[in-house]
C-alpha cells in the first residue's frame, strides 16, 4: 500500500509543482518555464545595462565640451551625436557581421544587416546586438576628444563610417566574436582593449596627424594651459560616464542568472573601488606634484579607474580594484604630462585615460587575475606566472598595432580627399560659426581671444 | 562735465556705490573688465601645463559728472575702493564736451545728474 | 523492488526540487514559485523603464531651456517641473480613473485616487499607475517648449491642471483604455499619437493662440533667428530623452517574460536605429538645403526619430524602423521651414517633433506593420493593403480633432480669466524677473538686447 | 500495473520538469532553479537600484554648484567628487564592519575590508555592500552644500574619512545593522534619519562652526540674497536626485520577489507623488509668502518632498504620501526663512532639506505608518496611539545628538590641525583659483563682486 | 573727431543700429553693462533673502566719428533709443585726439569712417 | 596724460600683450566687445531663418599712458594687431585731465605707469 500511496505523493508533487506555475496564467498564455523567466532576467539585464552604456555618450558629449573652448562647443556636440547616429546605422549594417559573423580566425563574414546573424549569447540577438552597438559607439566617440576643436566635421564623419563598420569590430572579432585572440585564452572582460585602448590609440594617431592646436606650445616649446571652458559641465559629464560604467562592466556578464549572480556584484563593487581609487589617486599625485588638487585631474582619474578595471573587472579581488584604480589615476597624470613633453595635444586627456589605462588595465589581468574566477589560467600575484601576462601582452600589441596602421591610412586617405584640418583662420575664430554657423551660447559674453 | 572712469577691485564694488550714495552720486556705469597694472598677476598649473594669468579680473566704473561733483567722487571712490594693497586700482578724469539725456533731450550739465 | 524504488526516487526528485527552492528562505516566508518570478520581473522592468520615462522631464526641461534665450530661464524650466508635479497629482486624483477606469468607449469614470481602481496590466496597481504617470507628464510637458519665453506662468498652471486630469486621459481610455479607437483595431504602440501628436497638436494650439515673440518676424514678415542660448544644455537634454525612451518605448510591453523577451529586445533596436537614422538624416537634409550642419536640427532629427518609432517600435523590423527614422528627420527639417511660412512662432520646434512626426509614425504603423509582431492587419508593404492604414488616419485625425478643438476652448477660457501672455515689457525684459524674481545665470555678463 | 505505471508516471513528471529548465543549458551549465532566478532579479534589482542612488551625486553635485557662486564652482564639484571616492574607499575598508559587523548595540566590529563580513541581505555581499556604499556616499555628500563657499578643501577631505568610516556607520548599524534602535521597533525604511537627518544635523554643525559667508548679513543684520549663478544646473540636478530616489526607495527594499513585488510598486509611487506635493506645495507657500514664484524654493520642494517620505515610503497610503510631501514642502519654505533668522548660512538648504524633512518624514511614519504594511505598530491615525511616534522620535533625538556632538567634536579637532575655513582674501576671490588654481568658466565674463 | 558714449535700454539696440545705418554711420563697438540713473533698479527676495537690484542692464555704444557726423549721430541714437519711459539713457561725447586705422595705417579723420 | 582706446581682433590679444611688454607698456584694462566697421559680418541661418550677425567679437583695450608712451604704444598695438586684413580695428587717443592711483593716492603722471 505505502508504495502506491508514495507514487501518488510523488505524482502529487510534480503536478502542485506545475500547477503552481500555472496560478496566474488563467487567460490561454502558456505559463512561463523557469527558463523563460531566466531568460527575461538575462534580457532585462542586458537591455537595462545597454541603456546605460548608451548613457555614456552624453557622459564623453559633456567631458569633451566642458574641456575645450566656448567657441567649439557646437562641434564637439554635433560630433558625439553624429558618431553615435552612424556608428549605429553602421554596426547594424555591416559591423556586427564582421564582429560575430561566421569567418575565420581574423573576421566574421555572415550576418549584414542582422540578417540570419548569429547569436552567440543566451538573450535575443536584437537585444545583444545594442549592447554590442552601445560598445561600438563607445570606442568611436573616444577619438573625438582627443582631435577636439581642429579637425572638419566632414572628415570626422568619414572616419566615423569607418571605425564603427571596419576597424572596431575587426579587434572585437578577434577577442570577443571568436578569432585568434580569444583562442589564445586572452582575456578582455567589459573592453579596456577592444574598446578603449582600441578609441585610444586611433586617438593618438589622430591628435599626431593633426598636429596641435594653435597656441598649444610656446614658441620656445613650452607647453601652454589652454583650459576647459565649463568645468561643471566635465563634471556632470564624468558622473554620467560612471553611472554609466555600471552598465559597461557589469553588464558584460551578459546575463545575472546562476554563477552571474555573483559576478555582476563583484563586478560592480571593483568597478566602483576601481573609479574611487583612480579619483583620489590622481587628486593626490597631481597635488604633490604640482601644489594643488587640480580637478580636471581627479576626472581624468576617476575615469582612468574605470577604464583600468574595465578588463579585470571579473576576475579580481574587490582589494586588488583598488590597487589597479589607483595605479590608474597616477598614470593619467603621468600620461598627460608625458604627452605635453612629446608635444601630442590631447586636449580632453583621451590618450592617457583610453590608451595608456586600456593596456594597464588589459595587463593587471594577467596580474591579479584568477582562475577562481574564470579566467584561463591564474595572474603572476596568484603563483600563475607570467603566462597569462604574455598573452595579455600580446594581445595589447597586435590590436594596437592594427589599430595604429588601418587608421593612419584611412586618416592619410580621408586628409586627402576632404582633408583633416580646418583653416587657422576657422580655427581662431571657432568651428561653430564656420562648421555650422551658430554659437553655442548666444547670450553670453564669451571671450574668444585664446 | 568730466566722465570718470575707474577700475578697482571687484569685491570693492559695494562699498563704492555706497560711498558714491552718501556723496549723492547715484548715476553710475558698471562694467566687467580684466587688467593688468602693478599687480602682475599669477601663474598656475592647469593639467600640467603652464598658465599665466596676467589679465585680472577688475570692475571698471564710468561716471559721469559736473565738474563740481568731481573731487567727490574722487574721494568717494578712494574711500570705497582703497585697501592699501597692490591692485587697489587707478581712476582717470576725462573732459567730456556734450552729455544728453536721451528720454529729456535735456543737454548739458542737467543731462549728467 | 525495482517499483518501489523508482518510486522512492520520484518523490526523492519532486522533494529534492523543492528544497532547492527553499534553500535561501529559511526564514518561515513561502518560496518562491515561477509565477511569483515572473511577475517580479515584469514589475521590475516596469518600474524601471517608468523611472527612465520619468528622467525624460529633464530632457525636456534641459531642450527647452537650452533652446531658448538666457533671460527665460527659470521660467521655462519653472513650467517643466510644476507641470510634472501638478500632473502627478491630478492623474492620481483624476486621470487613471477616466483612462483606465469602467466607463463607456469614451471614457471612464471609476476608480478616482486609485480607490478601487482597475488594472489592466499584469503588473501590481502602483507599478502600472507610475508607468501611467510619467506618459501623462510627458504628454503635458511637451506643450510648453512651444509656448516657451511668452506665456504666464500662472496660465500654465492652469493649463497643466486641465490636460492632466481629462484631456490626455480621454485620449488614453479611447486607444489604451478599452475606448473605441482600441476597438477599431487601432494601433498605437508606445504614444506617438496617445502622447507626443496629442502634445504637439496643443503646442500647435498655444503657439498660434498666443502670437510669434516680439522681433520672430521682421516687418517684412520674414522669420528672423532667435537663437538658443545654451546649446550644449540642450544637447544633454537630447541624449537624456533618447535614454528615457528607451524606457518609453521598450517599456511599453508591460512585461519581460514570455513573448515579451523577444519584443522588448525588438523595440529596443528600433528605437535606437530610428533615433539614429532621424539624427543623420535631418542632418544631411539641413545640411544639403542651407549649407552648413545646423546642431539644433541634428538633435531634433533625434527626437523625430523616436518620436517616428514610438507608434510602431513593436511591429516593424529593424529596416522598417531606420526608413521610418531617416524618413522622421527630414519631416523636421521640412516642418520647421513650414512653421515658419506659417509665422508659426515654435521656439523649440516642439510642433514639428511631436505633432508631425507623431502622426507620422503612427501612419507608419499602417504602411511596415506587420501581423506576425501582433498588429491586427498586417501593413500597407505587407500585403495588408490600405485596412489598417485607413484605421491609423481615423485615429489620428479622431485625436487631433478632439486635442485641438477641446484645448482651444480651455485656453480661450484660461486666457479670459488670467490671460495668455506676459506684458511686452515682461517679454523684453525676461520672464525670470518679472515672473520669478530671479536671474538664470547671476554671476554671467548676459546680452539681452534680443 | 498500476501502481508500476503511475511510480513511471511520477518519475517521468519530475524528469520532464528537469528538461524543461534544461532547454537553453545545453552546455553542462546546471539548469537554474526557482531559487536561482528569485535570487538573481532580486541582485538586478538590488544592483540597478544602487546605480541609481550613485547616480544622485551627480545631482548632488549640479544642485550645489548651481546655487552656490561661479567663484567657487570648481571647489564645491571636487568637493562632491572625492567625498565618494573617500567614502566609497572607507567604506570598503571600515564603515561596513561597523554598520554590518558583529558587535553590541552599539556598533559592529566584524568584516573589515569585507573580508568574512556579515551578509544580512538576501542577495550577494558584494551587490549588498554597493547598495549599502552609495547610501553612506549620499549621507556624507549632503554636508557639503551647508559648508560650501567657504570651507578649506583639505579640511572637507578629512571630514569625509570619519563620516563614512565611523559617523555614518553607527547610527547605520543602530537601525538596520541590528542595533537598539532596531530591537525598539524604530522603523526608517530607507533612511529620512539615518541618511538625511545625519547628513543635515552635521551640515548644521558645520555652517555653525563655519560662521556665514562674508556678506551674509548686512551689518544691521538682515541676510541678503547670495543668488544661485546657474539655475539650469540646478534643475538638471534636482531632476537626477528626483531620478535617483526612485532607486534610494524602492531599492531598499533589497528584492523585487513575493511580497516585495507589491511593496516596491507602493514605495515607487508614494515616492512620486510626496515629491510632487512637496514641490507644488513649496511653490504655493512661497508664492504666497514672498509674492512670487521662486524657483529655488520649488526645487528645495521636491527634494523635501522626497527626502520626507523616505522613511514611510513603504508603510503608508499614496494618499498618506501626498499629505507627507505637502508638509514637506512648506516646511522646507519656513526652515530656510528660520535659518535666516538665526544667521546660519546654508547657501544651498541643505538643513531644512535633510534635516528638518529627514526629522518630518521620520516622525511621519508614527502618524501614517500601518501594521499591515510591515510597520511594527500602527502610526497615530491608524489607531496605534502614540507608541510608535514615540518610538520615533526617540531615534530622531538619538541619531541627532551622536551626530551633533561626534562631528562638534570630529570638526574642532580638523579646525585646529588645518583649519576649517579660507581666508576671507580666499573667499572673496573665491576658492576655485587659490584652493585649486583653475576657473570654473573660463571663456565666460563672469562678476566676481559679489 | 570725437568719442560719442552711450548708455541705452538693451532691446533697443537694434532700433538704434538701424537709425544710424541710414544715418550712414557703420563703425561702432558695443558692450554689456550694468547701470544705475533715475531708474533706480528694483528689489526682489531670493529665497526669503532681501535682493537689491540696483544695477540695471544697459547697452554701451561707442561710436568715434567726425565732427560733422556727431550731431547725425545723436539724432540717430536718440531716434532709436527713446521710449519716454524712465531708463532710456543718456549720452556723451569725449574729444578724440588722435585716430589711427591699425590696418592701414591711416591717421585721423580718414580712420572714423 | 592719455587714454588709448583701441579695438583689436581678439586672437591678437597674446601679441599686442607681448608688444606693449616689450615697450615696458605693463599697464592696460581689457573688455570684451562686439563692433562692427568695415568689415561687415556674415549671415547664417539658424533652424532656417536669417541670422544676420553684423555685430562682430573683438577685445577692447584701454592702456593710459603718459605723454611720452602715447607713440611707443600706438606703436605696439599696431605690431601686434596688424594682419593686413579687414577687422583689423582702430584705435582712439583720448585727453586725459586727471589720474589718481587708489592705492597710493598718487596724482597725475605717476599714477599712470
Ligand atoms: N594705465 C592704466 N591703463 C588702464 N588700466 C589701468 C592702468 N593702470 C591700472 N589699470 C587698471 O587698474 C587695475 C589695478 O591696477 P594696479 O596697478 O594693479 O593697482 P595698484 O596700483 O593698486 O597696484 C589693473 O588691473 C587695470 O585694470
Ligand atoms: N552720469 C552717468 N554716468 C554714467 N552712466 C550713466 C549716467 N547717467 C546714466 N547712465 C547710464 O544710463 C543708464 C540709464 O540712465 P537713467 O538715468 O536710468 O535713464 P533715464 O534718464 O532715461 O531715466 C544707467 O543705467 C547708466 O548705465
Ligand atoms: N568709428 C568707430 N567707432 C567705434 N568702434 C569702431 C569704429 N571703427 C571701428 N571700430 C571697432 O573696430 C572693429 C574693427 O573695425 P573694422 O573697421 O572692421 O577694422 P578694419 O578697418 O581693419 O577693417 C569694429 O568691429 C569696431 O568694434
Amino acid at each position: 500500500m505505502s508504495k502506491r500511496l508514495t507514487a501518488w505523493g510523488a505524482t502529487l508533487v510534480g503536478l502542485l509543482l506545475m500547477l503552481a506555475t500555472n496560478a496566474l496564467a488563467d487567460d490561454a498564455k502558456p505559463a512561463p518555464t523557469v527558463t523563460d523567466v531566466a531568460t527575461a532576467i538575462d534580457t532585462v539585464w542586458v537591455l537595462v545595462t545597454a541603456f546605460l552604456v548608451f548613457f555614456m555618450q552624453a557622459g564623453f558629449a559633456c567631458v569633451e565640451a566642458g574641456f575645450t573652448r566656448a567657441k567649439n562647443v557646437c562641434n564637439i556636440l554635433a560630433k558625439n551625436f553624429i558618431d553615435f547616429c552612424v556608428s549605429s546605422l553602421m554596426f547594424f549594417l555591416i559591423g556586427y557581421a564582421i564582429m560575430f559573423g561566421d569567418g575565420n580566425d581574423y573576421l566574421g563574414w555572415t550576418g549584414f544587416g542582422l540578417s540570419e546573424a548569429k547569436n552567440p549569447s543566451g538573450v535575443p540577438l536584437y537585444a545583444y546586438w545594442l549592447f554590442q552597438a552601445v560598445f561600438a559607439g563607445t570606442a568611436a566617440t573616444i577619438v573625438s576628444g582627443a582631435m577636439a576643436e581642429r579637425t572638419r566635421f566632414i572628415a570626422y564623419l568619414l572616419y566615423t563610417f569607418v571605425i564603427s563598420a571596419i576597424i572596431y569590430p575587426v579587434i572585437g572579432h578577434w577577442t570577443w566574436g571568436g578569432g585568434w585572440l580569444s583562442t589564445m585564452g586572452f582575456a578582455d572582460f567589459a573592453g579596456s582593449t577592444v574598446v578603449h585602448a582600441t578609441g585610444g590609440w586611433i586617438a593618438l594617431v589622430g591628435a599626431l596627424m593633426l598636429g596641435p592646436r594653435i597656441g598649444k606650445y610656446g614658441p620656445d616649446g613650452k607647453p601652454k594651459a589652454i583650459t576647459g571652458h565649463n568645468i561643471p559641465l566635465a563634471s556632470v559629464g564624468v558622473m554620467i560616464l560612471w553611472f554609466g560604467w555600471f552598465g559597461f562592466n557589469p553588464g558584460s556578464t551578459l546575463g545575472a542568472v546562476g554563477s552571474n549572480t555573483e559576478a555582476i556584484g563583484l563586478i560592480a563593487i571593483n568597478t566602483n573601488l576601481a573609479a574611487a581609487a583612480g579619483g583620489l589617486f590622481a587628486t593626490i599625485a597631481v597635488w604633490m606634484i604640482y601644489g594643488k588638487p587640480d580637478v580636471s585631474m581627479l576626472f581624468n582619474g576617476v575615469l582612468a579607474g574605470l577604464v583600468a578595471i574595465t578588463a579585470p573587472c571579473a576576475y579580481v579581488s574587490p582589494s586588488a580594484a583598488i590597487v589597479i584604480g589607483a595605479i590608474g589615476g597616477v598614470l593619467v597624470v603621468l600620461g598627460v604630462m608625458l604627452l605635453d613633453k612629446l608635444h601630442i595635444d590631447d586636449p580632453v586627456g583621451a590618450v592617457p585615460v583610453h590608451c595608456l589605462n586600456g593596456i594597464w588595465g588589459t595587463l593587471a589581468v594577467g596580474i591579479w587575475g584568477q582562475k577562481a574566477l574564470g579566467l584561463a589560467n591564474d595572474g603572476l600575484l596568484h603563483g600563475g606566472g607570467l603566462g597569462q601576462l604574455g598573452v595579455q601582452a600580446l594581445g595589447v600589441i597586435a590590436c594596437g598595432a592594427y589599430a595604429v596602421i588601418s587608421m593612419a591610412i584611412i586618416f592619410s586617405i580621408i586628409k586627402a580627399i576632404v582633408g583633416l584640418r580646418v583653416t587657422p583662420e576657422e580655427e581662431l575664430r571657432g568651428l561653430d560659426i564656420d562648421e555650422h554657423g551658430m554659437e553655442g551660447y548666444a547670450d553670453f559674453q564669451i571671450f574668444t581671444t585664446r | 562735465m568730466k566722465l570718470i572712469i575707474a577700475y578697482i577691485k571687484p569685491e570693492r564694488l559695494n562699498d563704492v556705490k555706497q560711498a558714491l550714495y552718501e556723496a549723492q552720486i547715484y548715476n553710475m556705469s558698471v562694467t566687467n573688465i580684466v587688467g593688468s597694472g602693478r599687480q602682475r598677476g599669477y601663474s598656475e598649473t592647469y593639467r600640467g601645463a603652464a598658465m599665466e594669468v596676467n589679465l585680472l579680473k577688475k570692475v571698471r566704473l564710468e561716471i559721469g559728472v559736473n565738474d563740481n561733483f568731481v573731487q567727490p567722487a574722487i574721494d568717494a571712490i578712494t574711500k570705497g575702493a582703497r585697501t592699501g594693497q597692490i591692485g587697489d586700482g587707478v581712476l582717470f578724469v576725462l573732459p567730456v564736451e556734450q552729455a544728453l539725456r536721451i528720454r529729456t533731450g535735456e543737454l548739458g550739465p542737467p543731462a549728467m545728474g
